[in-house]
């Protein structure tokens, strides 16, 4: 899975985009999100305000039960300021 | 019916030209021009830096502008977003929309300021005195998107 | 704040420039320009001929600026309406209005544009294949010009 | 005083401006309006419809009861149509 950081969320998590094999129990974004809260300090920092997170799956906003998967483009960041 | 998403600044008066040139139908355009103000909070803003998610932004915008397409009965319309380092008085976004009448165009151009500052994939990094910092999303923006979410009628199930 | 009414056409390009220009307190600019079409009714419209009353006319169109001043935080305002033969994609009328935020750009310009279809004195002749007639005007307009109308609390006695 | 009619008032009373020796009994816009339809069939004609007109006194919008007087400058024309 490909995974993609913006805003303060690349900044906490130290990093823009990476490449992850996923654990077999993770299948939805709320599974991913805990799951990557458990990679340590940086990312259970970034992540421990759930509700300050938007999720992309394919660059199409996802709720925390929609489906993931290996071949996915999964994106993590703040609410968004532009216009 | 475009979107674009640039770097580069862009000229409203060309761009408005281009927009309704020949076409007769049109009786109105509403436009909105947003700008980089120089205040925030209470920090004197030196510059920002626009972050976008490139692969994302264009298919949101598009999505956006095809509702309001489906929505309002519109002749022309168009979305310009820059991204990238931007300085106080710089031009960062542009949507015009262009109707027979001009109700729809004022509230289709509204519609589309609105998604856009709710759903569009941007980021603001504000450099200010105190350092830089990401703008918070402002309740107020939902609160303005809210008012365009259709109740439908037949949701009962 | 400014008004202008000419037989000319303008460049909105240019005029926003001017209407923003150093201003670091402007946020986004909300503008409307109208442009004559080419049907009304069922009838082809080759041309028209919009009258004015030139005495009341600045005075009106001040008076609504000055009131959309007074009710919104405005940096900065501009009404430019013409006058004389006009073809079918001539541009009419432009309204723009500047302020920090764009709720109140919004809001202000369209308050303006209704204001100034029901209260500004100018007439408009449409030439068809019919014969030149007096366009009617619209309770549409009406109707969107009363959404304005502040209630008054006080106005009991 | 001094008339001024505009669009279709202006065709059917056939005149853009007139200047007229008020009577003495017309002290008000609704007294001029009905003082005006008695001055021959074109304005009988062009004022039949008091809804379709509109009054201006001195660049200002009057209603009936308004006071007009000899130094006014009144003028009369449909709803507008601009914009």
């Amino acid at each position: 899975m490909k995974l993609l950081y913006f805003a303060w969320l690349k900044t906490k998590t130290g990093m823009a985009e990476e490449d992850v094999a996923l654990p077999e129990d993770v299948a939805t974004v709320g599974e991913l999100l805990t799951w990557l809260e458990g990679r340590g300090a940086n990312f259970a920092d970034a992540l421990s305000d759930r509700g300050a997170i938007r999720v992309a799956v394919n660059q199409s906003y996802a709720k925390p039960g929609d489906p993931v998967g290996p071949n996915d483009e999964v994106a993590l960041f703040p609410p968004v300021t532009g216009g | 019916m475009a979107v674009r998403v640039q770097a580069e600044d862009f000229d409203v008066g060309k761009e408005l030209a281009q927009l309704t040139n020949g076409n007769h139908a049109i009786g109105g355009v509403a436009v909105f021009v947003g700008l980089v103000r120089d205040l925030a909070g209470g920090s004197e803003i030196s510059a920002m830096t626009l972050e976008h998610y490139p692969a994302m932004t264009e298919k949101m915008l598009a999505e956006i502008e095809a509702e309001a397409t489906e929505r309002w009965p519109l002749e022309a319309s168009l979305i310009i977003h820059r991204f990238g380092r931007l300085e106080p008085g710089d031009q960062i976004v542009m949507v015009a929309t262009a109707s027979a009448h001009r109700q729809a165009a004022f509230e289709s151009c509204e519609f589309l300021m609105d998604w856009l500052k709710t759903k569009a994939p941007f980021w603001k990094l504000e450099e200010t005195d105190q350092g830089a910092q990401w703008v918070d999303a402002r309740d107020s923006d939902d609160t303005a998107a809210a008012r365009w979410v259709k109740k439908d009628p037949d949701a009962a199930e």
